[in-house]
């Protein structure tokens, strides 16, 4: 097995152009997604391999533009539509919660809608109230979307073949704080699946559970709490719909201790739905409460102090374990 | 095939066949009044009645690999396009028999097959989708020619100035047919729009655009296969105003506070397939017999599809969860 | 006391009334809720009293005009949009998110918004796949805003004025099949506040927890329940944000059961966000999982049968509690 | 006042005012890269650099009891509006002492005094605000004008479509001022729009509408005091399309790969600060000292500005939760 260095940003990049190779169908639409080189330089280059025709620069229009990737799909092409950020989407909302989520059922399983939009989404820039939603988790919601969050490099290279060979219409969700994760990578890329979550850190004493932006989050907090003999087990949730709920009660049922982290809002954030799952399902297997780490209930602040304070920390996950460690 | 046909001129068969269509719609849903009174059909319905002459002379202008998406209000659009009357009815009444398997209803009726893409229920929610259907037709090399249908009201989205930028921008093929009944619910055009020459408007975006007498079947058919022509032969998009009225309510909860009587009868002079009989009349295309033919055959097509659609079984409620994501075969 | 029979619709219409009389600075602002008399006939007769300035047809453009509604809020009108339903408020959700919940915020304490935001949600009138969300839950994730959810005809007719008098914005869901409920209501209105939950009905065997549509199936199955003696505690959440985790958790700690009804789809719907506030502040008061009664995860079908199915029914409400009874 | 402008005429002075806004921006926006690449300033820049004539040109036309929604690239707007150099500074210094408390950062301005509606990041979000705005004015009886400020690309928004119909249909006295730079970020004009004559664009909605060369201040000044005159004079909006360029790139994190530098420096001979100068010397309305007494002031209230933004505290990270919900008092 050969690797090579990479960054996120490169991954995602190399998955697109694969995918672009690979089938003809395939095309990337979006704002400033061809001569601009994307916002965050990730289809940089695409544009000169593939042409205006598949790297398609969309004007400022996300509905139209994202009901035409729905459109394009039911006609047998396989969009990727980028949404410059989760911020900007939910000018489409309506395009993707009543047509692209909605068409398979309405029409009585005629049409499916194998689409696939790209955001970033995220906070931690400094880029305020306005730019720094964390809504996939929100988007969970839905059904009839899957909601994808890689939080690995080797994710970033490799769900969006799953993602489009997938019918149904899939929201790819990219943290911005990932991009410049730079790391090994098997080369050609291993096989993911879009359907379980993972196990990135094994240990018994508790339960971490997130997804995303927050993994390294996580991660370290796990770093931190081994150094006091803590072992946590670290579940990426991957895929926050469907939620692969075994794995999330088989981690449970290891260690009876959770701490959710989620960069979402906290009420009403994808941690509320995994802490009621637990409540319903492993009642019994839980040695203390759910505890949840998230993102204050606050437009983001532009400070940084402030947005520092607003979003969960390795130290409040470290905290929050060893409330529930007790 | 009517008998009293046989004898027709081009003309006056092309009359006869838009003359049935208008006939069909009109008949379907004085069916479905009183089915909807009998509490056999539920949910939102939307009438057609007095626009007859929209559908019936647009669909005749695109071939069956064109596409379709449309609204609501598209009892008309689905049976003018080709989708079997019974399978209109039998979703109407929700049976799994019906054209989107009793999932959709008045609202959403689908048929892949004849590439009629719904059955929108959210104004203007159809005019994107119809962008991207054009939008891979032209990516595959395709000649196909998409028309999207949708109301004075929709003018007023966002995502109408989106999508006729988009369309021009890219020169996509989409037929965009406004259908200006005048009225968006109780909104009267002039409440609606600071500029309510909807044709124009559209020709602001740089794409060919015109009003027709949405009245006169003939009138669109004609229009529609002249815009029809011109999108094959030079790629871009075309856009009607196709100026129409209902005499029925908005739906069926409309109280019609927003409108006079008067006005109501003054447009029913106007009744398209009044108009349509008095010209073939005139021509001699259309006999009190071959008229009566006509009426019967759609009576009995429409008496079957009645049938079909109460002998229609219900889905099994096991089978709720289906249609969520795609069934892998 | 004097009382007056009247019905859901004609209380909201007449706190509408009230409001309009009592502060110039409010007014109606919607589609066709003058000349048509409301979509759902609700603000029937006020275009007469009120004229054409005061109740305000508008074209349809869900954006621009709730974003009106936000502006001439700050600039010191106390405006009440209806957006018709909420299958609508999608098209307008970039207003409400990034400016009518974010304005204070982003403008460091400046800028109030003073809007009220009327709209119909729910189902079970055979409406389909897009005219029939219940997405007030999912609302309540956004931090800046108020969600309420009258449910009884008191709340329906008390609950618009101090909505009014909040500084902040405000969502008011009136579900749908409420509208011809009808009852006798206190002449002058009694006053009511934003911030509580209620308890409908008061029992010591379990709590079932709900709000807005899904209240009257609680409250039957609350009946049905009794029956078999075990006698229920019915919470009305009323405002889903801020949640009053305090009535929450003192009926769980009575209880120490609960089913929670709501009729968002299950995964991700506020029914979770309940359970999760349950598990982390009263989980050892639980002597059962927490039970949740949701609608299913499938877009609305049409036909009836499938519908019930789809929906939270007092049947299924009664099963859970027996569940969790035991 | 500068002391060099005792001696002009009532044009000298007026087009000393406009000069030395423009260097107020300016050269608030040359610090700010230098404080950027120090990192003192974070988050997502939009530099103005080469609009500078379109935010002093038009701010002079409103009176103080107007209001003016922005956009992200709206430091210019703020300080010709008169929100104070030193409150700006601090808010990109994300001091409490700023004029959002820290809380908003570059992008989010706002100075409720000034009735300056901030900053709104999100392309075309700004203007149904401003027809709310409007609105509120013309129901509570008060002559008062709105302008928004919006880009080239905020056109293409369905938001954009909505608001101008709104506007228009109920004769609300909207200022819409596109600020046509030629780009939306790396997408020309061009690619943008199917109809890339904005103002004919706007006229289509029936609103008074014209194009002005918003490189030359003194142009944009009489459109604006035309414009604002209009509306006073009889309710309803107008357009404005200034046609202007910006010199840096779109953000600080921009490689402008989409334009060429020829393209840039061509532009730069038109430069506003420039051509207002050279105008001012032909007429005798500016010297050597005087521009270079203008200079010193600017650069002393920006030193100011520094060392006070500098000097402002951090809001406590015990307020975080403070302003999700409006304080009693
Ligand atoms: C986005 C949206 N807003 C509101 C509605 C409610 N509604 C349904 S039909 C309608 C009027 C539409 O008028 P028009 O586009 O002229 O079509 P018509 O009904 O006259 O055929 C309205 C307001 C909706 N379905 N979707
Ligand atoms: C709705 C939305 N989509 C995308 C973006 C990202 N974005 C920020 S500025 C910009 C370009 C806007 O161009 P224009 O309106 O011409 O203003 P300019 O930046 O040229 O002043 C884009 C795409 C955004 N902020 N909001
Ligand atoms: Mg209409
Ligand atoms: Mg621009």
């Amino acid at each position: 097995m050969t690797t090579v260095h990479t960054t996120y940003r490169e991954a995602v990049r190399e998955a697109l152009r694969e995918a672009l190779r690979a089938d003809e169908r395939v095309f990337l639409m979006g704002e400033d997604v061809g001569r601009y080189g994307g916002c965050f330089a990730v289809s940089l280059g695409l544009l000169e391999e593939f042409g205006p025709d598949r790297v398609r620069d969309t004007p400022l229009s996300e509905s139209a533009f994202v009901g035409a990737g729905i459109g394009a799909a039911l006609a047998g092409m396989r969009p990727i539509v980028e949404i410059m950020t989760v911020n900007f989407s939910l000018l489409a909302l309506d395009q993707i919660l009543n047509n692209a989520a909605t068409l398979l059922h309405m029409s009585g399983g005629q049409l499916s809608v194998p689409l696939v939009i790209r955001m970033t989404t995220g906070a931690g820039r400094q880029l305020a109230a306005q730019h720094s939603h964390s809504l996939e988790g929100w988007y969970a919601h839905i059904p009839g979307l899957r909601i994808l969050t890689p939080a690995t490099l080797e994710d970033a290279r490799a769900m969006l073949r799953p993602a489009l060979e997938c019918l149904d219409p899939v929201l790819l969700f990219e943290h911005g704080s990932l991009y410049n994760t730079a790391g090994d990578l098997a080369e050609p890329a291993d096989e993911v699946d879009i359907d379980t979550a993972a196990i990135r850190r094994a240990g018994n004493d508790i339960s971490l559970i997130t997804y995303g932006g927050t993994l390294p989050t996580a991660l370290a907090a796990a770093d931190q709490l081994a150094t006091d003999n803590i072992q946590a087990d670290v579940v990426d949730l991957r895929t926050l719909r469907p939620l692969d709920e075994a794995t999330i009660l088989g981690s449970v049922r290891r260690t009876h201790r959770v701490v959710v982290v989620d960069e979402g809002w906290r009420s009403g954030s994808l941690s509320a739905e995994i802490a009621a799952r637990i409540a319903e399902h492993a009642l019994y297997e839980l040695d203390a409460p759910v505890e949840r780490v998230c993102t204050a209930e606050v437009p983001m602040p532009y400070a940084k102090h402030m947005e520092d304070a607003a979003l969960p920390q390795a130290d409040d996950v470290v905290a929050a374990a060893r409330r529930a460690v007790g | 095939m009517s008998r009293g046909s046989r004898a027709l001129s081009a003309r006056g068969k092309h009359r006869t066949e838009l003359l049935r269509q208008m006939v069909r719609i009109r008949r379907f849903e004085e069916r479905c009044v009183e089915l909807y009174s009998a509490a056999e059909i539920r949910g939102f319905m939307h009438l057609y009645i007095g626009e007859e002459a929209v559908a019936a002379g647009l669909m005749q202008a695109l071939s069956a690999d064109d596409a379709v998406v449309s609204t609501y209000r598209e009892h008309g659009h689905a049976l003018a396009r080709g989708v079997p009357m019974a399978s209109v009815m039998a979703e109407m009444f929700g049976r799994s028999t019906g054209c989107s398997r009793g999932r959709g209803g008045s609202m959403h009726l689908f048929d892949v097959v004849r590439r009629f893409y719904g059955g929108n229920a959210i104004v203007g929610g159809g005019l994107p989708i119809a962008v991207g259907l054009a939008l891979a037709d032209v990516m595959r090399g395709r000649p196909q020619v998409t028309a999207c249908l949708f109301g004075d009201g929709a003018v007023a989205e966002g995502e109408f100035h989106e999508c006729l930028n988009l369309a021009a921008l890219w020169a996509l093929p989409v037929l965009f047919c406004c259908e200006n009944n005048l009225y968006a619910m109780g909104t009267a055009l002039a409440r609606e729009h600071a500029a309510t020459d909807l044709a124009l408007r559209a020709s602001s975006y740089g794409m060919t655009s015109w009003a027709v007498d949405g009245m006169d079947v003939e009138a669109v058919a004609a229009a529609g296969n002249r815009a029809v022509e011109t999108m094959r032969a030079s790629p871009g998009p075309c856009f009607l105003e196709l100026r129409t009225y209902r005499f029925r309510a908005h739906s069926m909860y409309d109280a019609e506070r927003y409108r006079g009587k008067a006005e109501v009868e003054q447009w029913k002079q106007h009744d398209p397939i009044d108009q349509l009989t008095t010209r073939m009349r005139d021509d001699g295309e259309l006999t009190d017999k071959s008229l009566t033919t006509l009426e019967a055959e759609v009576d009995s097509e429409l008496d079957e599809a009645v049938a079909e659609a109460k002998a229609g079984p219900l889905e099994p409620v096991e089978d709720l969860m289906r249609f969520v994501y795609t069934e892998q075969s």
